[in-house]
């Protein structure tokens, strides 16, 4: 078996901008430009990166919902891009989860919430009737909700309980890479802090691959393994968390850095010590 | 914005297309021997064959569809069954009058409808709000062929403010065929309070339907800008409220009724048909309603076509407006 | 600190009529702010920091929401009591607020500039027939100078360009900066921020808070600034108030509310902060 | 209208819409001012106006006779087939050019040639026509005619200089397109009006034109505007609001007994010559049974179709109306009998069986309408169920091309297509008429057939007559229709204008000439 | 921020208690509704209430032809005789089941295609709406005066008729909101668990047009039965002795305007109708949307 769940090689993705017309400048958005990283097993592998820089693009990529414009993707040893199709893409879908930024827009809202997450297993013929509903009770209960809130529609949840069913979803077909775009950038802090437990919980427990993906450094201090830095397509910086926070090597990390806004007086003498003009970190 | 409006124009053809297609079939559907009756119901079957010759009836359907296409074109629209004459003249003849109600119509409707909607907007739930809308529901809801009749019975019969029929005696010198643009451009402001005169009642039972439609889509649109919070902040910054109602919030909400205007105008121009009827406006209805009665096939499809052609030109030129209302589009990007 | 009272917040109590019966929302709120002053307003989501902030506005509809007590001093006149023509004076010149999403606060149909003359022209007037202190056209001039002065001070390039554009021209942070010189268009003595540019990246973010600090020293503006990053309120405000289900729970010097917080609610939220050392 | 100075209603409107002039309402529009083309009521009465015929009915003795006209008086020769006829010296087209033989021949050349509107009349009967000198025309016919004068009513005479002046080219040889473009937009004629103006989707203005030969006298009209209205509670508001001064004859019954009540207003009722009858399709079941035919004739309520729908008129005594003259007097009308109905449709070959027919009839029609209902009442009764069938008349005639395309029963109103008893007996039932709204009963027998050919030629009016009315009494005993009535012909004008005169034939009664204005 | 977000859509998709509650606190709502109910059991029930239980059937009456209301005819009596308020009361019915009959017609043909389109988008989607458009392009009047012409005159047929030009307006409105739900998170996040197009269409897609397509319909119910009174007045609607509103008005206008009653009441009932299922659509869509209230 592999050591690495994804590697990209050189992965590109351009969009096409003012398509049709008559021919002139074709505008291009280079969303990914020439990117290659490997994700190791049962990690959490953090994307960071301003709005724009492409993070969500290569999400999409990975899922499939986009193509690759150039270079290779491998899932699992297997080049994502040879396949075509129906069958293939629907066994891929059964290995590959999501769980969206905004926890709202992502479940539909005339479901109820058992509904919700019976329906990969449906999609995916998985069990009958009375066993799909003894497995969405058992998700339920992992993502910490009562049982009781399995007929309710997703407007009579919290945020904090509507990523849950989002996180419970996720993980039915029991996946094993579950790319996580910006899964709290819309919840409140105290809200944020119990879905980051949750979801270090369940990645124990079922050995999960994480592809994180934040703008929100401090986040990425407290639950990633290893990070890597997007700006403008480009991949800028990568390594281990602590290496990151340590000894940023970019100007471009340093400034995303310091926009920290920091509490303690420890943070903020932390922060100090990032220089903006040159290498060092005074200690 | 140029390239929009390139692509619109263009996406017209196929449409015209399809229409031309879509009538010519349904008029070769519908039955009844219109070449006997044009004949005259006493006419010998020789006199009858003669005619089907002469019309072009005796060739297969698909080269009839071909020599239509291309008569089109020439500006032979094919002999009307009836007048026999090409129907491009008898739609010329008509179509001024037909189109300067509509035009008045759709001006009145909007005139009654987007102040109506303001209003009920502004003055939501309270007493003027409801009755706003229920004279208004009360306007879509009569056949208008019906309304028709009740106003021209009350305004002219029983109060004689207006003349029953016509178009006016008073004629200004033709230009476009339209009375009251032809006598405002030749300044003559006796046929123009004639014209005026008579046109108010058809132009009416026409409009109130659609004012009431616009009317409606105007306060929902408008309740909706009032949850804006480009709304709030401008109130926020001490604006009067009367900037704020009818620029900051009726640019945004007409931009919506807009499209509906576009859309009503061709159904305002097939109810004017109705209209016409009553009020003896020498318009197209006449024509139409007996075209159909008589499966007249080319007159049938010459009017659908030009009125096709209206609703597509109507429709670009919302979409004109369309842009010019809304800076996204106007500048060239969405 | 001796300095003026600037406003003064009663044991504000605001309910809501809605389908389940009238909700108290805001429950006896106290705050003030002095002359000069940035003060910050913390708490978790829907805790009540913008109906606060709006009502001193007056800018939430009755109905749906009810005030149920207190009162609002501002310059020792309350707010909740003067005439609909008085607050629409004042609104904009004497308090201003500041949006939260730059993306909705900006009318979409026209340019920034039509927007920024009009505050500068119609701010406080019944209507648009009203009579003008000065004449249209030296008015419209003023406008757009100020507007530019500001815009510039926002560090925007190109500020005669920006007033020609429409709002989807400009990126959200280069919008979120307009929204704050429209706010100031008329040098008001109170500025309400409500959380402006959290929907914008964080190095986009810091950037504009650390402008929008500067800008209101230098014109000696007080401000209100409502976030519900505890970092950011650190960083900006002398004092913090931490609000709580519609109640004021905490309240006090910034460093002291943060590094030795008091109610068990503070420091949850603390706990709650991802730290990174 | 010229009423508008007297209003007569107390809210009429000061500004008429025709403030000059006499304005006369019309059902329909009018498609051709070509008197070769013409076909209906509204063209006729247009023709009439512009041109002169040939032969004119006997107004002066409230007659449809054909008296000469532009023809001053002819003779037949003792074959029948030659008739030799005086053309009057006075009359001057309004180009000015003097009308003589040849303008008359050419008109029925044209008439032929073209092979539209009545032509119909003549093209399989006559063998030719010429002028001998300026003011003679001898028309050949190939057989014997009886009808031939009185079809002349319908030949208008054109001016054959002008025509001749303005041809384009056509597929007439010499005659190039026989003046087609020309006549199509102006009048060659020289009628008692000059065409002013004429707005195809609406109406069309008359003027005098004052050098006509039979002069003008001061009452007349000089002015005149035929409006076509399509919607009855228009025209009847234009009426009684003294907008219009006279209004057509297609209105709902029940209108013209509302408008003899309105002041100002007068509504004129004559028997008309007009046949309102429900053939029968007596080759499709179960109407090809004559018993069936009888029962359904025998089951109508006549009184009522008559008093209450028709209003006052007279019950039809088989094809031929009554006031026509040759109608035999041994015919007549059937009345109900519902016992008789039901014994026939006992001995019929579907006695026992559910019996079905379809009813067909113009659904836009009121009257109509209330026909359908009523023969669905009736013959319930008898227990004869009717499938009601409303359509637009485009489908009445296309109905009637084939037997098995027409329905059992079809509402229709034939009225007199030539002032002559030819035109409802050899017209309907001679074979050579099928496949029109005529011969919807799709009555085919060689003894009737022999007999009507025979009255063509019969050589003294007493023998043509009885021929003629042989006819009748052999077809209706066959019970081809249901006869229903002459129906009373309604005209509503205002109460100045006079000399309104009905004869029965088509449009003559409209002619403008021939009314005044007394106040 | 976004957590503001999420309240107002909280608020969007309040949940079916509330939006009863709102439903039934709205005054013009209660009236709609009212209306409509007693409308649809006089549709049902026409037989046991009205007066004259054979004034829809072949009975006919010339004694009795054109007399004004009176104590036994209360709205009077039309040209053959019949019982005027009778005929109104079996109206309903008729006038019901053509709205029924063509907004079903519409709905199965529009709502589906409008889905496919708006889903699957490209060329799908051009084809689609330019067919659409050629419908939309000829005046639904105009287009169903050709089909019923062609199709003979009867009640069934006019529905055919009407129904032709009716379904391109849900086809517009389901391709435009499919549109909008379409870049919802959760279509995406169903298409990221495997589920087909079809099942995203209409077990994803179609549920979330339901609100919009359910006003459309009850507005749309009036502009129905008003579609059925031109074709009438032309001729062309449903045929005697059927009481269909529209057509029992046309054929009474020739009597306009001194027998009033037996074109009036029937105006009146359309009237009526139409103020009852505009209410009730406006009630509709103010309890599924709170932000209008
Ligand atoms: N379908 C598309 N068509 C054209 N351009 C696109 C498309 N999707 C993304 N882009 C562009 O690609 C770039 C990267 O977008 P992406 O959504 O990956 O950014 P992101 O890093 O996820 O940003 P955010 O933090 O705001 O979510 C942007 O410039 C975006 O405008
Ligand atoms: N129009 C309204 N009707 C009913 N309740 C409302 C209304 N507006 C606000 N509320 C309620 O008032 C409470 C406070 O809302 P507010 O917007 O002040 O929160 P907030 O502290 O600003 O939160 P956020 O950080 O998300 O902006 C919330 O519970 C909200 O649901
Ligand atoms: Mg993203
Ligand atoms: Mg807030
Ligand atoms: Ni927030």
């Amino acid at each position: 078996m592999n050591d690495y769940i994804i590697e990209f090689n050189n992965v590109k993705k351009y969009f096409q901008l003012s398509h049709g017309g008559l021919g002139k400048n074709k505008k291009i958005v280079k969303a990914v430009d020439d990117v290659s990283f490997k994700v190791k097993r049962g990690v959490t592998f953090a994307v960071i990166g301003e709005s724009g820089s492409g993070k969500s693009t290569m999400a999409k990529m990975i899922m499939k919902f986009e193509d690759v414009t150039e270079g290779k993707i491998l899932v699992d040893g297997e080049d994502i891009s040879a396949m075509k199709d129906k069958d293939n893409l629907k066994a891929y879908r059964r290995k590959v989860q999501i769980v969206h930024q905004d926890p709202t827009s992502s479940l539909n809202p005339r479901k109820t919430i058992k509904e919700i997450i019976e329906e990969p297993l449906i999609v995916h013929k998985i069990g009958d009737a009375k066993e799909r509903l003894e497995r969405v009770k058992e998700l339920i209960q992992v993502v910490d909700l009562p049982l009781n809130y399995m007929d309710r529609y997703p407007h009579m949840l919290s945020g904090g309980q509507k990523q849950r069913v989002g996180i419970a979803r996720a993980i039915a077909l029991n996946s094993k890479l579950i790319v996580l775009d910006e899964p709290t950038s819309a919840l409140d802090v105290s809200v944020q802090s119990k879905v980051i437990d949750l979801l270090k919980k369940i990645q124990k427990e079922f050995n999960l691959t994480y592809v994180f993906i934040t703008h929100d450094l401090a986040l990425v201090k407290n639950f990633a393994d290893y990070v890597i830095i997007m700006q403008r397509g480009n991949l800028v910086e990568e390594g281990t968390t602590e290496e990151l926070f340590n000894n940023p090597k970019q100007q471009y990390t340093r400034k995303l850095l310091k926009a920290i806004p920091v509490i303690g007086d420890d943070e903020q003498a932390f922060l100090d010590r990032i220089q903006l003009d040159d290498h060092t970190i005074s200690m | 914005m140029k390239k929009y409006l390139v692509k619109r124009i263009l996406g017209i053809i196929p449409a015209l297309l399809g229409l031309s297609i879509l009538i010519f079939i349904l008029t070769r559907l519908m039955p009844g021997d219109s070449i006997r009756l044009a004949a005259g119901t006493d006419a010998t079957p020789a006199q009858i064959e003669a005619l089907r010759i002469e019309m072009g009836l005796d060739k297969p359907v698909y080269i009839q569809y071909f020599n239509y296409v291309k008569g089109l074109f020439t500006g032979d629209w094919g002999l009307s069954l009836r007048t026999k004459r090409n129907v491009f003249l008898d739609i010329r003849d008509t179509f001024a009058a037909t189109f300067e109600l509509s035009l008045v119509g759709m001006i009145f409707a909007v005139a009654i409808g987007v102040p109506m909607g303001v209003i009920a907007a502004v003055r939501n739930n309270k007493l003027s709000d409801q009755i706003i809308r229920v004279t208004s529901l009360s306007g879509i809801a009569l056949p208008r062929f019906f309304l028709a009749i009740l106003l021209q019975f009350f305004f002219s019969y029983v109060l004689g403010w207006f003349p029953v029929i016509g178009r006016g005696k008073v004629v200004p010198t033709g230009i476009t065929g339209m009375r009251l643009l032809d006598s405002l451009l030749t300044l003559n402001f006796a046929a123009f309070a004639n014209s005026f005169q008579h046109i108010l009642l058809p132009a009416m039972a026409l409009a109130i339907a659609s004012a009431a439609q616009i009317m409606r889509l105007t306060r929902t649109n408008m309740l909706e800008q009032l949850n804006k919070e480009y709304i709030v902040a401008a109130n926020s910054y001490g604006l009067p409220s009367n900037l704020i109602y009818n620029r900051y919030m009726l640019k945004n909400a007409f931009i919506s009724v807009l499209t509906t205007i576009g859309m009503q105008f061709s159904s305002l121009i097939g109810s004017a048909f109705l209209v016409e009827t009553v009020f003896g406006w020498p318009g197209m209805a006449s024509y139409s309603i007996a075209g159909l009665m008589y499966k007249d096939y080319n007159a049938i499809i010459g009017v659908t076509m030009v009125i096709g052609v209206i609703f597509a030109v109507s429709n670009l030129l919302v979409d004109i407006a369309y842009g010019i209302l809304d800076p996204q589009i106007r500048l060239g990007k969405a | 600190m001796n300095k003026e009272r600037l406003l003064e917040i009663n044991n504000l109590s605001i309910s809501f009529k809605t389908d389940d019966g009238d909700i108290p929302t805001i429950k006896n709120v106290s705050m003030h702010i002095n002359e000069g002053e940035i003060i910050t307003v913390v708490g978790e989501s829907g805790s009540g920091k913008s109906v606060t902030m709006r009502s001193i506005m007056r800018l939430i509809a009755t109905p749906p929401a009810i005030y149920t007590g207190g009162e609002i001093l501002y310059k020792g006149k309350d707010l909740l009591k003067v005439s609909e023509e008085e607050i629409r004076k004042l609104r904009g010149s004497e308090i201003s607020m500041i949006f939260q999403d730059p993306m909705t606060a900006l009318n979409p149909v026209f340019t920034i500039g039509e927007q920024m003359e009009n505050i500068y022209i119609y701010q406080g007037q019944k209507s648009t027939r009203s009579k003008l202190p000065r004449s249209k056209k030296v008015m419209k001039k003023e406008a757009r100078a100020r507007s530019i002065e500001l815009l510039a001070k926002m560090s925007l390039p190109n500020p005669e360009g920006i007033l020609g554009m429409y709002p989807f021209e400009l990126s959200g942070g280069m919008k979120q900066r307009v929204i704050i010189a429209m706010a100031l268009i008329k040098t008001p003595r109170l500025l309400l921020a409500d959380e402006p540019g959290t929907s914008l990246d964080v190095t986009v973010q810091s950037s504009i808070n650390e402008e929008l600090k500067r800008l209101v020293l230098e014109e000696k503006i007080s401000m209100i600034f409502i976030t519900h990053n505890l970092g950011v309120a650190k960083q900006l405000g002398e004092r913090t108030y931490v609000m709580k289900l519609g109640e004021v729970v905490e309240e006090g010097e910034s460093d002291e509310v943060f590094l030795n917080p008091r109610e068990e609610y503070t420091k949850s939220l603390m706990n709650a902060l991802p730290r990174i050392v | 209208g010229t009423g508008a100075a007297t209003p007569t209603t107390p809210n009429a409107p000061t500004t008429p819409a025709a403030d000059d002039g006499f304005l006369y309402v019309a059902q329909q529009l009018v498609g051709t001012i070509d008197p070769a083309q013409i076909k209906d009521e509204t063209e006729v009465l247009t023709a009439i106006n512009l041109y002169d015929p040939l032969f004119y009915p006997d107004m002066e003795n409230d007659s449809m006779a054909p008296v000469p006209f532009v023809a001053e008086s002819y003779t037949v020769d003792d074959s029948a087939k030659v008739y030799t006829m005086k053309i009057r010296k006075d009359i001057t087209f309004q180009s000015g050019n003097k009308l003589k033989a040849a303008d008359v021949v050419y008109s029925m050349e044209r008439m032929i040639a073209i092979n539209k509107g009545f032509a119909w009349l003549w093209s399989g009967v006559l063998d030719s026509a010429k002028a001998t000198d300026e003011y003679t025309v001898v028309f050949t016919l190939k057989n014997p005619y009886a009808p031939f004068v009185s079809t002349l009513t319908q030949l208008f005479i054109v001016d054959s200089e002008l025509l001749k002046a303005n041809k384009a080219a056509g597929d007439f040889g010499d005659n190039g397109d026989y003046g087609l473009a020309y006549i199509a937009e102006n009048a060659a004629g020289s009628g008692p009006y000059k065409l002013a103006k004429w707005d195809r989707q609406s109406y069309i203005d008359f003027v005098a034109f004052e050098g006509y030969w039979r002069g003008w006298k001061d009452n007349q009209i000089k002015k005149a505007q035929m409006l076509t209205i399509t919607e009855e509670a228009t025209v009847k508001t234009l009426l009684v609001s003294g907008e219009a001064d006279m209004i057509h004859q297609w209105l709902a019954v029940s209108a013209y007994q509302e408008l003899k009540s309105t002041s100002g207003v007068v509504v004129a009722e004559d028997p008309s010559a007009k046949l309102q009858y429900f053939p029968m399709n007596m080759q499709k079941a179960p109407t090809d049974d004559i018993n069936v035919r009888q029962a359904i004739a025998y089951a109508i309520d006549y009184t009522t179709a008559l008093e209450d729908i028709l209003g006052n008129s007279v019950a039809a005594a088989g094809a031929v109306p009554v006031v026509v003259p040759g109608a035999s007097e041994n015919v007549k009308p059937v009345t109900r009998d519902l016992e008789k109905a039901k014994a026939a449709l006992a001995a019929s070959k579907y006695a026992g069986k559910e019996v079905k027919v379809t009813f067909m009839y113009l659904g836009e029609n009121a009257q109509q309408r209330q026909f359908a209902q009523l023969v669905a009442a009736n013959l319930s009764e008898i227990g004869i169920t009717v499938e009601q069938m409303p359509v637009s008349w485009a489908q009445v005639t296309e109905a009637a091309s084939k037997p098995d395309t027409t329905p059992n029963l079809t509402v229709i109103s034939d009225s007199l297509k030539y002032p002559h008893v030819d035109s409802h007996t050899y017209g309907i039932y001679h074979s050579s008429a099928k496949g029109s709204y005529r011969s919807m009963s799709w009555f085919l027998d060689a003894e009737v057939d022999q007999i009507l050919t025979d009255a063509r030629k019969a050589a003294t009016e007493e023998e043509q007559m009885s021929l003629y009315k042989k006819s009748q009494e052999l077809v209706t005993a066959k019970f081809p229709a249901v006869y229903l009535a002459n129906p009373t012909h309604y005209l509503a004008y205002r109460d100045y204008v006079k000399d309104y005169n009905y004869t029965g034939l088509m449009g003559y009664d409209l002619a403008f000439y021939g009314l005044t204005i007394q106040k | 921020m976004e957590n503001q977000k999420m309240k107002s859509d909280n608020r969007k998709y309040s949940s079916r208690k509330k939006m009863i509650k709102r439903f039934f606190r709205n005054r013009m709502t209660m009236v709609g509704l009212v209306i409509v109910v007693v409308v649809l059991l006089l549709a049902v029930f026409a037989e046991q209430i009205v007066p004259f239980p054979d004034s829809n059937t072949i009975a006919v009456n010339f004694k009795m032809m054109n007399k004004p209301p009176s104590n036994i005819n209360l709205f009077g009596t039309d040209e053959i005789g019949r019982d005027v308020l009778s005929r109104t009361i079996y109206g309903a019915r008729y006038s019901l089941m053509m709205a029924g009959v063509v907004l079903t017609i519409a709905v199965i043909i529009g709502v589906p295609l409008g889905l496919v389109a708006g889903y699957y988008g490209g060329a799908v989607n051009s084809v689609i709406m330019r067919i659409t458009d050629v419908f939309l392009a000829i005046p639904s009047l105009i287009l169903a005066l050709t089909v019923s012409a062609i199709l003979e005159p009867s009640l069934i047929n006019s529905m055919i008729a009407i129904s032709f030009g009716w379904w391109p307006w849900f086809t517009r409105l389901t391709q435009a909101e499919t549109l909008k739900i379409k870049n919802e998170q959760f279509i995406v996040s169903s298409e990221g668990i495997g589920a087909s197009k079809f099942r995203i269409m209409f077990s994803e897609i179609l549920p979330n047009c339901l609100p919009t397509i359910i006003v459309k319909i009850s507005t749309d119910v009036g502009f129905v039965i008003l579609t059925g009174a031109s074709l009438g007045f032309l001729g062309l609607g449903a045929q005697p002795p059927t009481p269909e509103w529209g057509t029992m008005i046309s054929e009474a206008r020739v009597y306009l305007p001194t027998v009033w009653w037996s074109s009036v009441f029937p105006g009146l009932a359309i009237l009526l109708t139409i103020l009852g299922f505009s209410f009730l659509g406006d009630g509709i869509r103010d309890a599924f949307d709170v932000r209008a209230q």
